[in-house]
């Protein structure tokens, strides 16, 4: 066989953050397949040494700018947790509406701007505003629904100001602008799966465990709760370092991890195996639709596993708000009085679980901190998903250097990385 | 598209990310209401973050993100011997932005704390402009979208831009927000550049001042304001250190 | 349920509707509409000044226009910003206005590249004029400094029209250099034509640049001012007219025959925001033009 | 003016109506400080119970329901080569709940300004008779005097205006509005017991603190135009611009335009200003007339009390003490009018 093939991708498109894809197949033999995470590194482990325990969620909300609401919930977790406070129910309702937001926004993004052009063969969602109107205008519906709601609750769209230590700083006054277009989003979000419909996902299935929250009773898990594998590992929150297991990789400035086997997988896909029974009826049934049932192991399925979430999340948004309706003068807010401790929080980010862990000594000042990002837990993954890829494709009829550089650049987008997170 | 007569130049927009959230780059995307007109109005040729299309033909640059990395600043050089038009885009790109935080730090003791025996390249954060000559600059950290659009509407057109001089203080009044200071913050307001509609007084976080400094700060009283309310001095500058831009005012 | 408030309608305030003079004063109902005007004519003066020549599209409303020199009007680009620009053409023509426009900032500069047949907006005439009527039979002295010939055009040109009502006219004009000088296609008209001594000084001389160079208060020196008999007209930048204003007075002219034009930021044109505002005078109603004994008066405006 | 007086009762029946109809403002406590004070903003209520009429001041004024921190003066949609322009007032009708008498004297004087003179603004007069005004009676704030620059009492400028007797209020009536909405609840006439309790009730609000001495002033400013007074006060503020935005007179203001994005409309918007904030008097080019915090701060002085003084024989302030109170820097009326004083007498 005379099949040689070479991928040379420096700084992939349409993800966040900066990797290269290398594959080198010689005389249909697999040489190298490669992906690697050349971000430059942040050290923001380093940087939150020392400060102040109010400067840990503002701070770590910069280490991604897509999913700054999960850093924000995470941290603030965190040190909730070292300190021992307890919020009130109202702001922990808020909070999950608020996360809620930013999970539709970067679903969004990611389904209609990042992963979407390959499907419809274009270079991204430009040229779709000319060839499919209808397509963009649900888009741009739908990620701006996830903004407002992140805007109403958090006070900004990208680095909330609302979410405090203790709570939230005030019941806010925009809830009532929210049901109406929330309403609206079910519709288009109805139209978004018949588009999923059309869409040829690639054949490809590699046995792989999924790590996730576990469904503590109380619903689809987002903010924190045990942790769980599909190959039956459990954990508290607290022994999350059991759960990652991160180590350096020489050609990477992100680490990589492993659990049971030498790589797992985080994300909706996974949360969506770990906790499938915990779905609302109406996401169950858009799963079936698009064929998706758990445990699935196609890679390629993330992006409807995110679909499936997005519509579950508009439906518990509106019984959130509802709740909220009869909260009017509720609590959103406990007094904090810090002490030495330490504290582990892990939530679920859009793109995976996510973790965080401080110590804190008795001035309220950290002296220790760990952050473990989701796409850090998926790098080793998609490593080993694209040697198996370009195995199982290499020798297909007809392979091209492009066909492969396509594939091979769709399934890193299918994990939707979050790379400069994970070199934060 | 055409006003008074007049024909638009649509410019050739290219967007790179250097050490950052890309948050900015996000907020770029964002603002969905106006999007569509917004990405009309120019022709982006370069954006990683949402598009595989490049190209080395461009008139304007938003760099995001600071420089933190040999590699960064030979892409940097590159891009601005191709640019016309260079934008610091946010804070990052601007003062170096939180990242700024890392110089306090030895950067060979972070490495060995974050990645054991095996370092990895770092270099002391720089903004942009420590690097090449900016023509612009957008602050915030994230940008507002309202602002990069206007400041794009002043690029299309090709007319001189104006920042607001005034600090956020007086956006926040025009909110009808009760001051941090009353609540028991300390607030950067007083001296920060405005702009921005001051959305953290107003959420209830008081401003940490993402945007630098406000044209003619008065530093002097606003420490003592600071210290008269009760805040220590190592309080007041690790607030003042937390995006960058207020470097060496202490 | 019957209603307990009713709303007010401005619009239908009927004694407010009608406007008692065509400067709008007491016209309540619309102070913010503009005039639709069509730019008909461009002319390049120099690198930095353009003049437009503006003409209201409204037949009704352009017969109605009206104004005197040294007002000026409220210029509105749609979307980009109204900015306060003098008239610069004779308070006798019917037609069109003419604006004599230097490239600034963002209005101005999107100003500048528009088109014959533009569509602008204008409100206005604001403020105070020169009061050409009490000079008649006078000497008039003339003076500007830079863009201050923008202004003083609208003077020159009543001077002109009514030459018998005036003795002897002086214009004593001054600029950067050669190259800044405003209106040269018109000197010599209003030289020969108009016999108006018109004297040029440069700061920064050029080759072909054969007349005087140096500040414009040497230019004085060769004029021969009648104290009791003379009155002056003064535009350019604050620190000219302060200058030329205590030369004159120096050369006994009193301070109430000697008129300035200030400028300050403007908003509003009304004697609302408060812009241009020193102490109690607004100087977009006052002024622009004010005598020099006022502007003494007002502490700051130098 | 007629006089009635109003059971509490039915007062709040009356809010009550009020409400049902159109949007109420009142003053609402909505937090309090770090030293433990109540913090009061005039907030749209929706229930009589979020209403606290026993404020002693509010943070910021009423003006923004006259004067909007933002507002559209004029929008424009553009066709081609040709716009047209659009123009709209506020015409829903509101009721404003309890402002005190000093905030009621800053609208008689803002009418002065926006009402009268060469070009009344329709803006600020559509927004003005339709908001429906009921004053209410209070001792003057702490830190306040309006006593000194007479803005205490209140005599027009109201449909109604209450003075509390305990159990029921005491009301002028001063419009024909203000009759037909009082004929709604039970009223009744006054008695002579009534106008005692009144004038007792007005004694009871006499002075209570020290006020500053303002005598000349207006004169005194001309005069001390370059006092180091000045400096001393210019050098604390932080030209932030707080005082004019919570001020009930300051009107000063900036007009921007904004195009849309796909060049189809764009509108005219008014922001208030204020005369501390770096720019206000700069121009293009760079020339800025009022460069000095020092000056700038200097000018809002004098343009309350002497500038308005010359037009209308009267200053503007109303003596709220606003702008002191918000001031981080502390700089405030009663204490610079202080240093002025004795400035003139050394
Ligand atoms: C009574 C009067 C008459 C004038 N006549 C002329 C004239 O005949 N020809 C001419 O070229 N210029 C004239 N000017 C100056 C002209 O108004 C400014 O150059 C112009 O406003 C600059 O606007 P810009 O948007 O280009 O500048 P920017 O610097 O972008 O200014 C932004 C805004 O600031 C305000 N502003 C800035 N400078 C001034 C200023 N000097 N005066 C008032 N507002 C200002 C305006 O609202 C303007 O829109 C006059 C000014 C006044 C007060
Ligand atoms: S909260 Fe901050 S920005 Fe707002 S007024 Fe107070 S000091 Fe100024
Ligand atoms: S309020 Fe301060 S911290 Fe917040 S966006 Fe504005 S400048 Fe930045
Ligand atoms: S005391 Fe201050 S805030 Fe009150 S009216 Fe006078 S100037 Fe305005």
């Amino acid at each position: 066989m005379k099949i040689n093939l070479d991928v040379d991708v420096h700084h992939l498109t349409r993800v966040e953050g900066h990797g290269n894809i290398h594959v080198k197949v010689k005389n249909g033999k697999l040489l190298e397949a490669r992906w690697d995470v050349v971000e430059t590194p942040r050290y923001f482990e380093v940087m939150l040494k020392g400060k102040h325990y109010s400067s840990a969620a503002p701070l770590t909300a910069r280490i991604c700018g897509i999913c700054s609401f999960s850093h924000t919930l995470a941290s603030l977790r965190a040190t909730e947790a070292a300190f021992g406070v307890e919020i009130p129910e109202a702001a922990a309702i808020l909070r999950l509406l608020a996360k809620h937001g930013e999970t539709l926004q970067s679903h969004a993004l990611h389904l209609f701007f990042l992963a979407a052009p390959d499907f419809l063969d274009v270079p991204s969602a430009i040229p779709l505003m000319e060839s499919h109107p209808e397509v963009v205008a649900i888009a741009l519906r739908l990620k701006g629904l996830g903004n407002k709601i992140c805007d109403v609750v958090g006070g900004r769209q990208t680095h909330p100001v609302s979410l405090q230590v203790g709570g939230v700083a005030a019941m806010p006054t925009g809830l009532p602008d929210l049901p109406p277009v929330l309403e609206e989003a079910l519709e288009d979000l109805a139209s978004t799966v018949e588009l999923f419909k059309t869409f040829q996902l690639p054949d490809f299935v590699r046995e792989t465990e999924f790590v996730s929250l576990r469904a503590n009773g109380d619903g689809y898990p987002f903010i924190g709760s045990d942790l769980i594998s599909t190959d039956g590992v459990l954990k508290a929150e607290a022994d999350y370092l059991a759960m990652t297991n991160e180590y350096v990789d020489g050609n990477n400035t992100s680490k990589w991890c492993r659990l049971s086997r030498d790589s797992f997988a985080v994300g909706a896909l996974a949360r969506l195996n770990n906790n499938y029974a915990q779905l609302r009826p109406e996401a169950q049934a858009v799963a079936g639709e698009l064929g998706l049932a758990p445990v699935n192991h196609n890679p390629f399925m993330n992006n409807v596993a995110q679909l499936v979430e997005c519509v579950h999340i508009a439906h518990d948004s509106l019984d959130l708000i509802d709740q909220l309706a009869d909260m009017k003068s509720a609590p959103t807010m406990v007094e904090v009085k810090y002490r030495a401790g330490e504290g582990v929080s892990a939530v679920e980010a859009p793109r995976g679980i996510l973790y965080h862990h401080y110590k804190y000594n008795k001035d309220g000042k950290i002296t220790k901190a760990n952050c473990v990002i989701p796409t850090t837990q998926n790098n080793a993954n998609i490593h080993n998903d694209m040697r198996a890829l370009v195995e199982q494709f290499a020798t297909e009829k007809g392979m091209t250097n492009e066909r492969l550089e396509l594939l091979c650049s769709m399934l890193v987008r299918a994990y939707d990385p979050c790379i400069s997170c994970s070199v934060h | 598209m055409k006003y008074l007569g007049i024909d638009p130049i649509k410019p050739k927009i290219a967007v790179f990310d250097f050490t950052s959230c890309e948050g900015c780059e996000l907020q770029l995307a964002n603002k969905e209401d106006t999007l569509a007109g917004f990405l009309n109005a120019v022709e982006i040729v370069t954006f990683r973050e949402i598009s595989s299309a490049a190209s080395d033909d461009y008139d304007i640059a938003f760099i995001e993100g600071a420089i933190s990395r040999s590699d960064e600043i030979t892409r940097l050089m590159d891009i601005r011997k191709k640019a016309k038009v260079l934008v610091a885009l946010g804070s990052c790109a601007c003062f170096g932005g939180v990242n700024r935080m890392k110089n306090a730090y030895d950067l060979n003791q972070a490495n060995r704390e974050v990645y054991g025996k095996i370092a990895k390249e770092t270099l002391p954060v720089r903004s942009v402009k420590e690097i090449v000559p900016v023509d612009l600059e957008i602050h915030g950290c994230p940008v507002s979208k309202a602002e990069v659009e206007r400041i794009v509407q002043h690029l299309v057109w090709d007319i001189p831009y104006t920042q607001p001089v005034y600090p956020v203080c007086f956006e926040c009044k025009q909110r009808y927000a009760t001051c941090s200071f009353d609540l028991g913050q300390l607030c950067l307001g007083p001296i920060t550049r405005g702009g921005c509609g001051a959305p953290c007084p107003v959420g209830g976080l008081s401003c940490w001042g993402c945007r630098g400094p406000s044209e003619d700060p008065n530093y002097e009283e606003f420490f003592r304001i600071a210290n008269e309310y009760g805040y220590g001095d190592d309080e007041i500058e690790e607030r003042l250190n937390f995006f960058g831009g207020f470097e060496g005012v202490r | 349920m019957t209603t307990l408030l009713h709303p007010y309608d401005v619009t239908q305030e009927s004694d407010m509707q009608s406007p008692l003079d065509f400067n709008r004063r007491s016209r309540l109902k619309h102070v913010d509409r503009t005039f639709k005007a069509e730019i008909i004519n461009i002319i390049s003066l120099t690198e930095m000044e353009k003049l437009f020549q503006v003409r209201i599209m409204d037949d009704y409303y352009r017969s109605k226009f009206s104004y005197l020199p040294g007002q000026f009007v409220m210029l509105e680009l749609p979307g980009f910003g109204e900015i306060p620009i003098s008239i610069s053409s004779s308070s006798s023509n019917k037609g069109f206005i003419e604006l004599c426009i230097r490239k600034m900032g963002s209005v101005t500069t999107m100003l500048h590249k528009a088109r014959r047949g533009a569509k602008v907006g204008i409100r206005g005439p604001f403020g105070t004029h020169f009061p050409m009527e009490k000079m008649h039979g006078h000497n008039v002295l003339l003076i500007a400094g830079g863009l201050g010939l923008a202004p003083l055009r609208a003077p020159i040109f009543n001077v002109i029209e009514n030459r018998s009502n005036f003795n002897q006219v002086d214009i004593l004009y001054g600029t950067k250099s050669p190259k800044n000088m405003l209106f040269n296609y018109q000197y010599e008209e209003w030289n020969r034509i108009a016999d108006i001594n018109l004297q040029v000084i440069v700061e920064h001389g050029a080759d072909s640049w054969t007349g005087p160079v140096g500040m414009i208060t040497s230019l004085l020196d060769d004029v021969t001012i009648l104290p009791d008999d003379t009155f002056a007209i003064i535009c350019g930048p604050p620190i000219m007219f302060k200058f030329v204003c205590e030369r004159l007075t120096d050369d006994g002219i009193p301070m109430h025959r000697m008129f300035v034009s200030l400028e300050r930021r403007m908003h509003c044109g009304m004697g609302k925001c408060c812009r241009c505002n020193i102490g109690s005078t607004y100087t977009c109603i006052d002024g622009p033009v004010f005598d020099y004994w006022t502007v003494m008066n007002l502490k700051e405006a130098i | 003016m007629l006089h009635k007086t109003i059971n509490k009762s039915e007062f709040r029946k009356l809010v009550d109506l009020l409400m049902e109809n159109e949007e109420v403002i009142a003053p609402k406590q909505i937090g309090s400080d770090i030293k433990g004070k109540a913090i009061h903003q005039y907030l749209p209520v929706s229930t009589f119970d979020e209403i606290d009429l026993d404020y002693e001041i509010t943070q910021y004024s009423a003006k923004t329901y006259f004067l909007p921190y933002c507002e559209n003066l004029s929008t424009c949609t553009f066709d081609d080569d040709d716009w047209t322009q659009n123009i709209s007032y506020r015409l829903q009708p509101r009721i404003l709940l309890g402002l005190h008498a000093c905030d009621i004297n800053a609208l008689l004087k803002l009418d002065k300004v926006m009402t009268r003179d060469s070009f009344p603004s329709p803006y600020y007069v559509s927004r003005r008779k339709n908001t429906f005004i009921v004053g209410i009676d209070h001792e003057p704030c702490e830190g306040g005097f309006c006593q000194a620059v007479g803005a205490d009492v209140v005599t027009h400028g109201f449909d109604l205006f209450l003075t509390d007797l305990g159990d029921r209020y005491f009301v002028a009536i001063n419009s024909d509005r203000g009759f037909n909405v009082l004929s709604r609840v039970r009223i009744k006439n006054i008695t002579q017991a009534d106008t005692k309790a009144y004038l007792e009730a007005r004694q009871a609000l006499a002075p209570v603190f020290e006020t500053p001495y303002m005598h000349n002033l207006p004169n005194l400013l001309d005069i001390e135009f370059e006092s180091p007074v000045w400096e001393k006060w210019g050098a604390k503020c932080l030209s932030c611009g707080s005082c004019a935005m919570v001020c009930p007179t300051c009107y000063c203001y900036g007009v921007g335009e904004r195009i849309s994005m796909d060049c189809s409309s764009s509108y005219k918007e008014k922001q208030l200003y204020s005369c501390n904030l770096l720019d206000f008097a700069s121009v293009s080019g760079g020339h800025n007339f009022r460069a000095k915090k020092e000056t700038r701060l200097k000018y809002r002085y004098y343009h309350q009390h002497r500038g308005f003084s010359e037009t209308y024989e009267e200053p503007l302030c109303v003596g709220c003490n606003r702008c002191g109170r918000v001031c981080l820097a502390g700089i405030n009326p009663p204490e610079i009018i202080k240093d002025l004083q004795l400035e003139g007498i050394r």
